[in-house]
């Protein structure tokens, strides 16, 4: 083992050394990689001699003598870790700054080097003087790097650095000599035993230093100075300040810590929690990239303070939840940097330079999921600790405030992802790739994945599915350069493959779902093949989705079901925002389910607290809280449903997606919320909440869904989104059915589910392949297309005979169901808004298909051809299940009563063959199918008897007031077909929540521009606030003087 | 039970005498409303006339299968809805149907025929019929409402959804039906009925005074023979279901005409009352009074 | 105003916070443990005269390899800040005038005062003094030059070899420290002597020459690339 | 109040003074230079304060020559430690207040200007 003393030795050598060089910059950059390699090879193989085997660290004695007489550095674990990770990050920067380092000469090499060197000795140091000498070394290297491109903007901010970190270690100074004075020794071991706080005045040099330790890790909102460095410098450096320089700063505080007592450590963690918050607000004001990059940094390195504080509670599981995120901050972080430089736009706009490009997309993707914590990244398993943990502690408050900083941040990232993958105002242009800087991203990048998979083992995430998922999305993205019907038939292969591997494997409820999430996804995917070309990046986007889907069938834990949650959320959000207007709608709904997941989240934390295990049952014995968590959990499983007040960001995000992915993320996704609420619903049953039935609320809660989601779409312009406001309807109902919680409800219920998913589809990819041939989404710009495109006009019409819930149709057998269970339940309001609803979908069933398909054809799509055969596949498969199950229903009934007599024994449909009686009622699928269809054959047949040689005429021979019409815009009957309609009810569909949401956001970006004005960019203003933090921690930690 | 060649003669059998019946109140009915006009009115046979008019007409055009369909679409649904009701109590003969399904079937089959009906409309190409059918859909929507928590407030009182049952339950004496111990549902029911049965105040759908408006608009000869018998068949078939869930049902054709004959007057009692709503309007009407009659049908259960 | 007025309450909470030390400043009567700790085994274990020398040297060398590395960092900034000025500019200089008695008197002084430096860092382990005082002494000379002849140009390779050189043995001392002795810049790998003697203290008086020349020609650069731009406004 | 009437406590009372009056100077004053006096101010109040820390009673130079034997020094010096930290928190002193006016410099040479309330241009 090499001493580590030469760390030391040869950084310092090194960096005398070169000034023998004179001119030959090139070669003094070669030395000082291979000093930097040095470093990192002494750290490596010190990590590798402490790895497992768990070895006392070793101590260096400088000067030959014991502490606390001389200097004393350690090496141990924890030491060999964090050097590990300095000088991993210092080589990677240093390469990536070779052009500006040979550009600026020597001298900044030789800062360079010392900066990574002071950042070393500042984790191995035992002494505190010591710490402070290196500390300055520190930010004096920094204060030199700043400039290493002397600009306007640079020189300032460096200043403004200076004085700040002059002031804050003076403090630091004055601190360190009194406990000198007080304790009579320098060495941070003796100092932690002597009992220093109980000392009149050793409790303020205390306070003093591990203050200004805190404001060395830019606390909110003493930090404008680091704000504006790393705005200011380059990315390169900006990218090892947060990355390197943090992470020293937070191992040195956490080594300080011993001095503190309680008090500390929870100043610690709200100051910290404070500054996660605080930051992540102003962050979403914020367009500049780095400066946004130095928010988001701020507000992570406060996440980890927060943890640091919380030790006490913690106890053994703080090693993991720090190190997680701070992994996750250091990788995702320096990344980010360094992409800002490569991709060099200042303003987050201009992001829009790379859309496109595949591999800095995901590069940023990566980074991006990296640092709001979705799987299967670190950040993702210390969340998840970090939450159960402090829910374990009744820690709510900081819970709360932990998650609301991480949503702010969710916000302002994927604003930026989205405006690199969409943003179209300026034009693209790929900055060519430079190999230094390309290669320590891609390195980053890679470790991000491999850090989460060990992290995932260490949490006890074991999931050998997703792992399969995960290798074939893997395999879909490197061989994405396939054409399209090769990798849409591997999919559907794949999808199968599973489907025979493991039909019998689930039973009760969740074999419902495991059919529909695998066999819907092969119907869908067979649309697939009306692709032409590459089709890049969309396979492993889909498999990502359904990988999500089922996984969460698969869930034992709850840790999997979040998991899986997540991830079919990320594959889900990437899959919408291909669409072609759809940024906006993507961060809208990214942003509602990252919140929706937070909530599930944090149910999970309140439901496993007393508990050991996080199996899935957890939730049958819920100690404490049980009526929060439920609550929790239904309204972030709702989020997902789109329920009424949470359903904004459903239309936009179904409507602009592509033809085949509105099916998947309507018919199938949604599905996910149901049985999100099946699973909560079965576990926890009915519970009270402040008195109220949550049930009941929740009734009402889906039958105005229903409502609203009906009255909405029968005022749409737009077909798609007609189609999504159906959806929210529709699932309405199904929630609706299921807080009955009685046999007959949830029959309804899961009956309207799978009709659902069939007739959504259908609907979906019908008008999906209109809209391709006639290249527009309204419908009075259709018209007449039944004789163009008959095949599709058949599936509409079947569609929405279905959700009309008309006899002799299938669709019927929901609402008879849904009737004899509310009769049975009696709640008989509930039930008349239901059918109100109900009859409401005719308006938009019948306004879709007239408008599209019935009327006068237009003349520009008179030769629009019928849509593609592969669209009309999955239909015509749909159209033929839909039939069958018609004249058949208990073909589908009875095997859903079965499963469900498990749960609610009585109340169940008696069957005489296809006669189905209920409590109230009884209905016969088969006979009606047979009376109606013979009646219809007899009438069709008089009518053909008198009236064969009908004549067929062309367009406009109508009797039109004597006159005779020239133009289909005006003789076509389309726009605002329901006028009088939304004169009457129109104020119930006012965009009321729209703008409450709205009002929220505007309000959230105005606190953030009022509280920001704050960082004035005047140096002496945060000087002042330095000085203000100080006083004023002092006076709530002390309570006065 | 068993389902031979008899149980479709009656079927035919029912048919006709409805048919029959509905022609003639086609005919009576607006003499009624002419005559409190101080007009003459029409024959009582017109009807009969126009009939074989219809039939017997030799310009026929097509616009389409839909358009074809149309009709057919909607006699299925009149039949049906017929057929669907016990029409005699008590009648193993004239119970039809009934067995197949219950109420719920039937309040839902009504508008396989409207929206059969509304699709051929459509692809006419008229825009008259499409303003037609939105209008129409407009007011039924509305009246959906307070009929939904009339008939579920009837249901709830025989604790069946089986009209047979709830006939039944009517049996033995005015006392027993449901208008006199059930008020508030039936006033509900009644005030509904009037905009289904498409008279004035309700009569903008058709508007058949104007130039010709509405989903028939393009329909002429057979289309329209086939649409009149519709227009026969399905006003009474709505009538017997008000009288079933109403009235007491009947227990022999006279009854039956009797009952049918007062219900369906009161709507033209009212429509030569009372002048034209707009849509608009009467949706607000209908989700004004009758709903109001309709919750509280439901909290006096 | 009211910005002054708040900054004064600041201030003044300030003063709170930190008059918790001073009040609680009662000095001290005799010294702590690991300060007689110094007082008897220093003069042995490390054989200097100056006992703050052996603390700064030996017992806390480390901090001292730290202290010059920042005064070896802050000149190379401001060396670079002044070479990214000069770069992009080469307007002539205006210089002041400087008087007669000053350019004389700095002939005479000038060495006189480097002598002084370098007496003050030979002998920094006997007499109060060091490496850094020296230093800075021998700095004050260069000052002088440049007060006296604003023209004069200094030899940057000169200095930056200087720096290097004694830079280097600086570390090299210590990790003899390391190999031969007991510890990295223990200074016991050479004969301890005589306490008292010039040449004792094993290599105590080695490091401080390196540390005077280093500190002397790294203030000199600093005050070099200061007068650069000095001149040049 | 006696305990307050020593040498030191005088000293050290200097030196926190002085730091007052540095930092006062560092948080009002707008001209760059003032503002670096302002903390080299600061740093000198510093310094005074920890060489005043090192003093015991009546005692003498931690140096070992014909004034202090070798045998009796612990009872007569003062403390070297602190003397030890004030050089090496001077020469620190000396770099930060080097970089400062280096940065002052090139910040002049930008904007021909010495008022900070110009340097604002990043901000928020």
């Amino acid at each position: 083992m090499v001493n580590p003393i030469h760390i030391v030795s040869i950084a310092l050598g090194v960096a005398f050394a070169l000034g023998f060089l004179g001119k030959r910059e090139k070669l003094a950059l070669g030395i000082v990689y291979t000093a930097l390699a040095v470093m990192l090879a002494i750290s490596a193989s010190w990590l590798s001699h402490f790895w497992g085997n768990v070895t006392e660290p070793i101590q260096i004695f400088t000067g030959g003598f014991k502490p606390p007489f001389a200097i004393n550095l350690q090496m141990g674990l924890a030491e060999s870790v964090f050097t590990l990770l300095i000088n991993t990050a210092g080589l990677l920067g240093a390469i990536y700054l070779a052009n500006e380092l040979l550009k600026a000469g020597k001298n900044m090499m030789i800062v360079f080097l010392v900066l990574v060197l002071g950042l070393n000795v500042m984790v191995m140091t035992r002494d505190l003087f010591n710490l402070f000498v290196f500390m300055e070394i520190q930010s004096i290297a920094i204060a030199g790097l700043v400039i290493l491109n002397p600009d306007r903007k640079s020189i300032p901010a460096g200043f403004k650095y200076v004085i700040a970190t002059g002031l804050i270690s003076s403090l630091l100074l004055l601190g360190t000599v009194f406990i000198y004075y007080f304790g009579g020794t320098l060495n941070i071991d003796f100092i932690s035993q002597e009992s220093l706080l109980y000392v009149k005045g050793g409790s303020v040099a205390i306070f003093l230093v591990l203050l200004s330790i805190v404001l060395e890790l830019k606390p909110f909102p003493a930090n404008g100075w680091a704000l504006d460095v790393y705005e200011g410098a380059h990315p390169g450096i900006g990218a090892l300040i947060s990355a390197a320089s943090a992470t020293a700063g937070v191992f040195v505080l956490d080594k300080l810590m011993v001095f503190g007592n309680f008090t500390f450590f929870n100043a610690i963690s709200i100051i910290g929690a404070i500054t996660f918050l605080g930051s992540n607000l102003l962050g979403i004001k914020q367009d500049n990239t780095r400066r946004l990059l130095g928010y988001s940094s701020v507000g992570q390195i406060g996440l980890i303070m927060t943890i640091i504080g919380l030790k006490p509670y913690l106890g053994e599981n703080t090693k993991f939840i720090a190190l997680a995120i701070l992994l996750s901050h250091y990788l995702a972080k320096a990344g980010l940097f360094w992409l800002a430089g490569m991709v060099n736009a200042d303003k987050l706009k201009d992001w829009g330079a790379i859309r496109g490009h595949r591999i800095y997309l995901f590069l940023m993707g990566t980074f991006i999921f990296t640092l709001v914590g979705f799987p299967p990244f670190p950040s993702f398993f210390g969340k998840w600790q970090l939450v159960m943990q402090l829910a374990n502690n009744h820690h709510f408050w900081l819970l709360a405030i932990i998650l609301i900083g991480s949503f702010f941040e969710g916000v302002y990232l994927f604003r930026w992802l989205g405006y690199a993958i969409k943003w179209d105002e300026v034009e693209q242009n790929y900055p060519k790739i430079k190999l230094n800087q390309f290669i320590p991203t891609v390195i980053f990048a890679v470790l991000a994945y491999a850090l989460g998979f060990y992290f995932g083992e260490l949490s006890g995430y074991k999931s050998t599915f997703i792992y399969m998922a995960a290798a074939f999305i893997a395999f879909l993205y490197i061989f994405d350069f396939l054409p399209v019907f090769v990798k849409n038939t591997l999919a559907i292969g794949a999808m199968a493959l599973y489907y025979f591997a493991n039909q019998d494997t689930f039973h009760g409820l969740t074999s419902i779902f495991f059919i529909i999430f695998v066999i819907g996804g092969i119907i869908t995917l067979l649309a697939g093949y009306t692709f032409k070309g590459k089709r890049t990046g969309f396979y492993p986007l889909v498999m990502m989705m359904f990988a999500g889907l089922i996984g969460l069938l698969e869930a034992k834990t709850t840790l999997e079901f979040f998991f899986a949650w997540e991830l079919m959320t990320a594959g889900s959000y990437f899959l919408i925002i291909r669409g072609k207007k759809s940024m906006e709608h993507a961060l809208s709904y990214i942003l509602f389910s990252v919140g929706g997941a937070y909530l599930i989240l944090s149910g999970f934390g309140i439901a496993q607290i007393g508990h050991t295990g996080m199996g899935l049952d957890v939730l049958k014995d819920v100690h404490y809280y049980a009526p929060i968590a439920f609550t929790l959990m239904a309204i972030g499983f709702m989020t997902k449903l789109a329920s009424i007040g949470l359903h904004i960001w459903l239309p936009g995000a179904h409507a602009e997606a592509e033809a085949d992915v509105s099916p998947m993320v309507s018919a199938i996704l949604l599905k996910a919320g149901i049985l999100g609420l099946v699973m909560l619903f079965l576990s926890m049953g009915p519970q009270k909440l402040f008195g109220i039935d949550v049930l009941y609320v929740l009734s009402w809660v889906g039958v105005l869904t229903a409502l609203m989601g009906n009255m909405m779409a029968a005022f749409q312009e737009d077909a798609k989104r007609l189609l999504a406001y159906s959806s929210i309807g529709v699932l309405g109902y199904a929630l609706f059915g299921l807080t009955m919680m009685s046999h007959l409800g949830w029959l309804a219920s899961l009956s309207i589910v799978v009709t659902h998913f069939m007739f959504k589809s259908l609907l979906f990819l019908a008008i999906g392949g209109v809209v391709m041939r006639t290249k527009t989404k309204y419908m009075y710009q259709m018209g007449g297309l039944i004789k163009q495109m008959p095949f599709s006009f058949v599936s509409v019409l079947i569609g929405i005979i279905v959700i009309a819930g008309l006899p002799p149709l299938t669709g019927f057998g929901g609402k008879w169901l849904m009737f004899n269970a509310i009769m049975e339940n009696g709640w008989y309001f509930q039930a008349g808004i239901a059918f109100f609803a109900g009859v409401i979908s005719f308006l938009y069933c019948f306004r879709l298909i007239h408008t599209i398909f019935l009327g006068q054809p237009k003349d520009e799509l008179r030769n629009v051809k019928e849509a593609p055969f592969w669209m009309l596949v999955p239909q015509y498969i749909i159209i033929t299940i839909l039939l069958v199950l018609s004249a058949l229903p208990n073909s589908m009934l009875k095997p859903i009563g079965q499963i469900l007599l498990n749960y609610f024994p009585d109340g169940a449909l008696v069957w005489h063959g296809q006669l189905a009686i209920g409590p109230y009622g009884y209905w016969n699928g088969k006979l009606i199918l047979a009376i109606v269809t013979i009646i219809f054959l007899a009438v069709f047949a008089w009518l053909y008897i008198i009236n064969r040689k009908a004549q067929k005429v062309k367009q406009f021979n109508i009797v039109y007031a004597a006159e005779r019409p020239f133009r289909p815009e005006t003789t076509h009957f389309a726009y605002n077909f329901y006028a009088p309609y939304q004169k009457a009810l129109g104020f119930l569909v006012a965009p009321g929540i729209t703008n409450f949401w709205d009002a929220v956001s505007d309000g959230a970006h105005a606190i953030a521009d009022k509280i920001r004005s704050i960082y004035n960019g005047n140096g002496q203003t945060y000087l002042a606030h330095i000085l203000g933090f100080t006083v004023i921690v002092y006076i709530l930690m002390n309570g006065g003087f | 039970m068993e389902f031979g060649i008899k149980q479709i003669l009656y079927l035919l059998l029912t048919l006709f005498i409805v048919l029959n019946y509905g022609l003639i109140l086609q005919g009576i009915m607006p003499k009624i409303a002419a005559r409190v006009g101080r007009r003459y009115g029409i024959r009582w046979y017109q009807p009969y006339l126009d009939l074989i008019k219809n039939h017997a007409k030799r310009s026929k055009i097509t616009h389409g299968v839909m358009y074809y369909l149309g009709p057919v679409f909607r006699l299925t649904g009149g039949i049906g809805l017929l057929l669907f009701l016990p029409v005699i109590y008590g009648s193993p003969v004239f119970g039809n149907l009934s067995f197949a399904g219950d109420l719920t079937l039937v309040l839902f089959f009504q508008f396989f025929g409207v929206l059969g009906m509304a699709l051929g409309a459509g692809e006419s190409g008229h825009p008259h019929s499409a303003i037609g059918v939105s209008r129409g859909l407009s007011q039924v929507t509305a009246l959906e409402l307070p009929l939904t928590l009339g008939v579920i407030s009837i249901a709830m009182q025989y604790h069946t959804l089986n009209i047979s049952d709830i006939v039944a339950a009517q049996q033995g004496g005015v006392m027993n039906w449901t208008i006199v111990t059930n008020p508030f549902a039936g006033a509900a029911l009644m005030l509904t009925f009037l905009g289904s049965m498409g008279r004035a105040p309700f009569d903008v759908v058709m508007a058949p005074q104007e130039i010709p408006i509405g989903p028939p608009t393009e329909y002429h000869s057979g289309f329209l023979g086939v649409l009149q018998l519709n227009r026969a068949i399905f006003p009474v078939a709505k009538l017997i279901l008000f009288m079933n869930l109403l009235y007491g049902g009947a227990t022999s054709w006279p009854e039956l005409f009797i009952k049918t004959f007062f219900i369906y007057l009161w709507s033209v009692f009212v429509g030569v009352a009372f002048p034209r709503f707009r849509v608009d309007q009467s949706v607000r009407w209908f989700l004004g009074v009758p709903l109001l009659f309709g919750i509280i049908a439901i909290l006096l259960i | 105003m009211i910005k002054k007025g708040l900054l004064l309450i600041l201030l003044v909470g300030f003063v709170a916070v930190i008059s918790g030390l001073l009040i609680n400043f009662t000095g001290s009567n005799e010294l702590n443990p690991l300060a007689s700790y110094y007082a008897e085994k220093g003069p042995t274990e490390v054989g200097a005269a100056n006992l703050v020398t052996a603390v700064v040297i030996t017992y806390r060398g480390f901090d001292t390899l730290g202290e010059v590395t920042i005064l070896f960092i802050a000149a190379a900034i401001v060396g670079f800040f002044l070479k990214t000025m000069n770069a992009d500019t080469n307007r002539p200089l205006r210089l002041r005038k400087t008087s007669e008695i000053l350019e004389t008197a700095s002939t005479l002084l000038v060495p006189t005062i480097f002598m002084l430096g370098a007496y003050i860092f030979v002998n920094g382990h006997l007499t109060p003094g060091g490496g850094f005082q020296g230093g800075a002494v021998i700095a004050t000379g260069v000052m002088m030059i440049i007060l006296a002849r604003p023209a004069s140009q200094f030899n940057h390779k000169l200095i930056s070899v200087l720096e290097s050189i004694s830079g280097i043995g600086f570390v090299v001392m210590g990790v003899l420290g390391l190999v031969l002795a007991s510890g990295f810049l223990n200074n016991a790998f050479l004969p301890l002597g005589k306490l008292g003697s010039l040449l004792s203290a094993g290599a105590i008086p080695i490091i401080y020459v390196f540390i005077g020349i280093k500190v002397g020609s790294e203030l000199t650069s600093i005050l070099d690339s200061l007068k650069e731009n000095q001149n040049e406004i | 109040m006696a305990q307050y009437l020593t040498l030191e406590f005088i000293a050290m009372l200097t030196g926190f003074i002085l730091i007052i009056i540095g930092l006062w100077g560092m948080i009002t004053q707008k001209n760059l230079i003032k503002l670096v006096i302002g903390f080299s101010l600061f740093d000198t109040g510093l310094n005074i304060v920890i060489v005043s820390m090192a003093y015991v009673k009546n005692s003498t130079a931690p140096i070992i020559d014909k004034a202090v034997d070798v045998s009796q020094a612990a009872s007569k010096i003062a403390d070297p430690v602190p003397q030890a930290l004030v050089l090496t928190s001077i020469v620190i002193g000396l770099g930060v207040t080097a970089l400062m006016l280096a940065y002052v410099l090139r910040m002049y040479r930008e904007k021909k200007s010495l008022d900070i309330n110009s340097y604002t241009d990043l901000r928020w």
